[in-house]
Formats: C-alpha cells, sequence, structure tokens
C-alpha cells in the first residue's frame, strides 16, 4: 500500500514540477519513480490512511481557524503535554500524524518517545487550573 | 471579482505575516516565536500563493507544488526547530498527561 | 525594468538588503552563528538574482552556495575549530576537587577563542604520551600526585600545538593548572614499564 | 501589487532585524528560517509581477529544497551544544 503510495507521490511531484503531460515525459517519470530507490516499507492499513489523509483535508481550515483564534485573543501560556499515539502506526502514519499536530499553530510536536508518546508543546489563553 | 478575491488572499497573507513575526522581536522563549512562525510562515505565505494562483490560474502545476512544498517543509522545520531547542532531559514546564483524541 | 521608476523603487530597497546581510556576515565571530548569516545572505542574493532577471543564477546560488556551501564548512568548522584534550580515564583521576573547576575554566577560555574542548579518555600515563606523540591529541592532562596518597593532584598540562602554549601561559593561572609546550625532542618523563613489573 | 511587494519586504526586514540584535543562536535559526520562507515567496510574487516564469520555476525550486541545509545545520548546532555543555 504504501509503496503505491510513494509512488505516486513521486509521479505527483514530477508532473507538477514539469506540467507536461506528452507521452515522453510520461514514460520519464514513471521510469525516474521506479527506478529511484525505496527504503522498506511497512504496509499500513487502508482505513488508517484513509482517515489520516481526510483528516489532513480537515486540518487546514482547522489551521487558518485557530491563526484567527490567536490573533482574536492573545494566547500567553505555555504548556507541555504528553499525549499517546494511537495503536498500529506504522513510521509514515507516526509523521503523518506530527505533521498534523505540528501543522495547527496553536500546537508543535517536540519530541516523539518510541515508547508511544508525543511531546506537545501548546499555548493556551490562560493557564489550565 | 477574481481581482478581489485574490487581493484580498494575499492581504491577508500579509496581515499573518506581520502579526506572525512581530512577535520575533520580543523576548519570549524560542518554542513561543515557533507558534508565531507557523502562522506566519505556513499558513500567511500559503495564503499568499492562494492568491496568485487565482491571478494566474494557467500555471496551477508549478503554484500547487509550492503550495504543498510550503506546508510540508515548514511543519517539518517547526518539528524540527522544536525538538533541536529542547533537551532530552526532564521539563520543569508544567507537564500533565493528556489523552490524544 | 530599470524604464519605469516604480518598478525600480522595491528594487532598490532589495538591493539594499544585500550588503546589510553581508556586513552581518562579516562582523560576526562565532563560526556558527557568522555560518547562519552566511544562509541569510544566500537567501537574499538569490532574491536579487532572480529579480534581476538572472534565473540561472539565482538557482545556482541557492542550491550550491547556501545548501552545499554551509554544508561543507559546518562539517569544516565543526572538526577544525576544536582542541582534543587527552585524560585519564577512571575515578582515580576524577575524584579530586580540582577536576571540575579545571575543565569549567578551560572550557570558558577557550570559548573566548571560539574553540570547544573534547576529552579523550586514555588508560594510563603511558598511553596518554604515546597519544600526543602520535599526534592523536592537542594536549594532555597529567594527574601527578607529590606523594602516592596524597588528597592533592597538582594538574599537569602538556600542549603540542604552540599556540595553544601560548594562550594557557598567559591566561591559566598556576593555581588551577601547569601547562607546558610539548616538543618531541624534549624526553617526556615516561613512566617505564620495568618499575611497574617491579612493584608486582 | 508593488505596493504589496513593499510590504512584503517590509515584513522581510523584521526578521533581519532580529538577526542583528539577538545574540541566541536559536533566536538567529528562527529568522534565518523565516528569511528563507519570505525570500522564495516574494520571488514567486516577483515572477507574477514581471511575468516572467522562468522566475517563478525558480522560486519553487529554491522553496522545495532550499531548507535541507537549515535542518542539517540545526542538527549539528544541537550536537556541538550538547558537547559543550556536557
Amino acid at each position: 500500500m504504501t509503496g503505491y503510495l510513494n509512488i505516486i507521490l513521486r509521479l505527483t511531484i514530477w508532473f507538477l514540477l514539469t506540467a507536461d503531460l506528452s507521452w515522453a515525459n510520461i514514460v520519464i517519470g514513471v521510469g525516474v519513480t521506479i527506478l529511484l530507490p525505496r527504503g522498506v516499507t511497512n504496509v499500513g492499513l487502508l482505513k488508517d490512511w484513509l482517515r489520516t489523509l481526510g483528516e489532513v483535508a480537515v486540518a487546514i481550515p482547522q489551521a487558518y481557524k485557530e491563526a484567527f483564534e490567536i490573533m482574536l485573543y492573545p494566547h500567553r501560556e505555555e504548556t507541555v503535554v504528553l499525549e499517546r499515539v494511537k495503536p498500529r502506526r506504522t513510521p509514515s502514519l507516526i509523521f503523518l500524524d506530527i505533521f498534523l499536530i505540528t501543522f495547527t499553530p496553536k500546537t508543535i510536536v517536540q519530541r516523539y518517545h518510541s515508547r508511544g508518546w508525543y511531546e506537545v508543546h501548546y499555548i493556551q489563553r490562560r493557564e489550565t487550573p | 471579482m477574481i481581482n478581489i478575491l485574490s487581493y484580498t488572499c494575499i492581504i491577508l497573507g500579509l496581515v499573518f505575516w506581520y502579526w506572525g513575526t512581530w512577535p520575533l522581536l520580543g523576548r519570549r522563549s524560542v518554542l513561543y516565536k515557533l507558534h508565531g512562525l507557523s502562522v506566519a510562515d505556513t499558513l500567511g505565505s500559503m495564503a499568499i500563493v492562494v492568491g496568485l494562483l487565482l491571478r494566474i490560474p494557467h500555471e496551477w502545476p508549478l503554484l500547487v507544488l509550492a503550495l504543498i512544498s510550503l506546508s510540508i517543509w515548514n511543519t517539518v522545520l517547526g518539528y524540527v526547530l522544536a525538538y533541536c531547542v529542547t533537551d532530552d532531559g526532564t521539563h520543569d514546564v508544567g507537564q500533565e498527561v493528556g489523552h490524544g483524541g | 525594468m530599470a524604464d519605469s521608476p516604480i518598478m525600480s523603487s522595491y528594487a532598490y530597497a532589495i538591493m539594499l538588503l544585500l550588503p546589510l546581510s553581508a556586513a552581518m556576515v562579516i562582523f560576526q565571530s562565532n563560526p556558527y552563528q557568522a555560518l547562519i548569516m552566511r544562509g541569510i545572505l544566500g537567501a537574499i542574493a538569490a532574491l536579487v538574482y532572480a529579480m534581476l532577471g538572472g534565473a540561472d543564477v539565482a538557482l545556482t546560488e541557492a542550491l550550491v552556495g547556501t545548501m552545499l556551501a554551509i554544508t561543507l564548512y559546518v562539517v569544516a568548522v565543526r572538526s577544525s575549530l576544536v582542541m582534543r584534550l587527552g585524560v585519564l580515564e577512571g575515578e582515580g583521576a576524577k575524584n579530586n576537587l580540582q577536576w571540575q573547576p579545571m575543565l569549567d575554566y578551560l572550557r570558558a577560555m577557550l570559548k573566548r577563542y571560539q574553540l570547544r574542548l573534547e576529552l579523550v579518555p586514555y588508560a594510563d600515563d603511558q598511553a596518554l604520551h604515546q597519544a600526543l606523540a602520535a599526534k592523536e591529541v592537542h594536549g594532555i592532562c597529567l594527574m601527578d600526585r607529590p606523594e602516592p596518597n596524597a588528597e592533592e593532584v597538582a594538574p599537569h598540562i602538556l600542549v603540542r600545538v604552540r599556540r595553544l602554549a601560548e594562550i594557557f601561559a598567559t591566561e591559566l593561572p598556576e593555581a588551577i593548572a601547569e601547562a607546558k609546550l610539548y616538543r618531541d625532542d624534549d624526553l617526556a618523563p615516561i613512566p617505564h614499564t620495568p618499575t611497574l613489573m617491579e612493584e608486582h | 501589487m508593488t505596493l504589496v511587494l513593499i510590504a512584503m519586504i517590509g515584513a522581510l526586514l523584521i526578521p533581519m532585524v532580529e538577526a542583528l540584535q539577538d545574540e541566541d543562536i536559536w533566536q538567529r535559526m528562527l529568522a534565518f528560517a523565516s528569511i528563507s520562507t519570505k525570500t522564495s515567496v516574494i520571488i514567486l510574487v516577483i515572477a507574477v509581477l514581471q511575468d516572467d516564469w522562468m522566475i517563478g520555476v525558480v522560486g519553487v525550486l529554491i522553496l522545495s529544497v532550499g531548507n535541507a541545509a537549515l535542518m542539517l545545520l540545526a542538527q549539528i548546532i544541537k550536537r556541538v551544544n550538547d558537547v559543550m555543555d556536557g
């Protein structure tokens, strides 16, 4: 599954960069994509992938919403919270999770512990009691 | 119509840029400034690029690539910088255990 | 673009940023901070080149001038601006009162010259001298005891590099450690193995 | 559009001033990250303004590969600081 996603990602970058859909270009792109070395890929569940990709689509408007929130109401408190990683995560899914958390402006992942915890840095409006 | 929309996006991006970059001059912690920079450099720049995309729709492949690389690179860079700034040791900031959703 | 005055107004504003960032590189004494400034200079130079129409020059500046140059310089600075000091390993050398203050003083002193201190542990005095003679380290730190069971030790630093020896001679107080220049023709007091054999 | 560009140059000045005044190395890294993103977006805007799409391609390329050196520099500075402290 992730192998196909890898190839699709590379082909997307290639076609976006060249913006050329002639036969020669397609052949070159597919050739380069397949010839480039691939790391060891772990097969994740298709359902997890679809859900995370859906969360990425949701994350963009949410990021803008949070940006407006912290612009309108100043958030001055900083805290560090440990969050548990969802079970059965492959490395690429963990990367997507970290990307999602860091993408929204209120939260940044500081560190990923290999035993299944993220360290997330939050900013808040006021200190939680 | 498209022109107005594009200018709105670009000016929104500029407001984000100024708002997020201004805290750099203050004396807050690096992590706090990183939050501001993720507003400015990721979201603000994405808004500007979307504004440009509305002006020249025929060049969409490159601008979409610019959007993707902006979001991914800046986010990963924010993570790497946050990782490098904090030590491996314990934190004396209020530490609590939450449940990830 | 120089034909219209409005266009050139922002062009001049951007071009003024280039000497500003170049001056920032020049007046920076810490090598790592200067590298960051070099990155800023590269980004702004790429902007100026692209604005003036040199797309290829801008791409070269960004990829080679900024990315590759910073990578190579980081490797060079990291491996050259360091003083390797050979020390004795084990608790015997470190368990005395002078150890930590001496290290702190040395670090602070070397930091003024943008050097960092790297400790290389060795098993005994003989290995230390061999390492110094083989140029594995820039200096060694010996812990001489006046008497075999004395609590007090006198840290004793032998340095191979003349410039380091000058710095140590002028800035290191005798109370903290005694520093000397090591030369190959000096027959440094190497502890001979026969004496060790006799003790057993 | 030119006004927009001048406002962007003004925003670019803020991290420059920050890099000038602050002595802490991480604050300067933040300024560097901000500047490198801002310059590539400015290159894109200039490309649209001058209607020269060659410049736009360069801007996208700088945007998509330019941050790698920054990450390497951050990791190495972290290592060096660890060695210096401990």
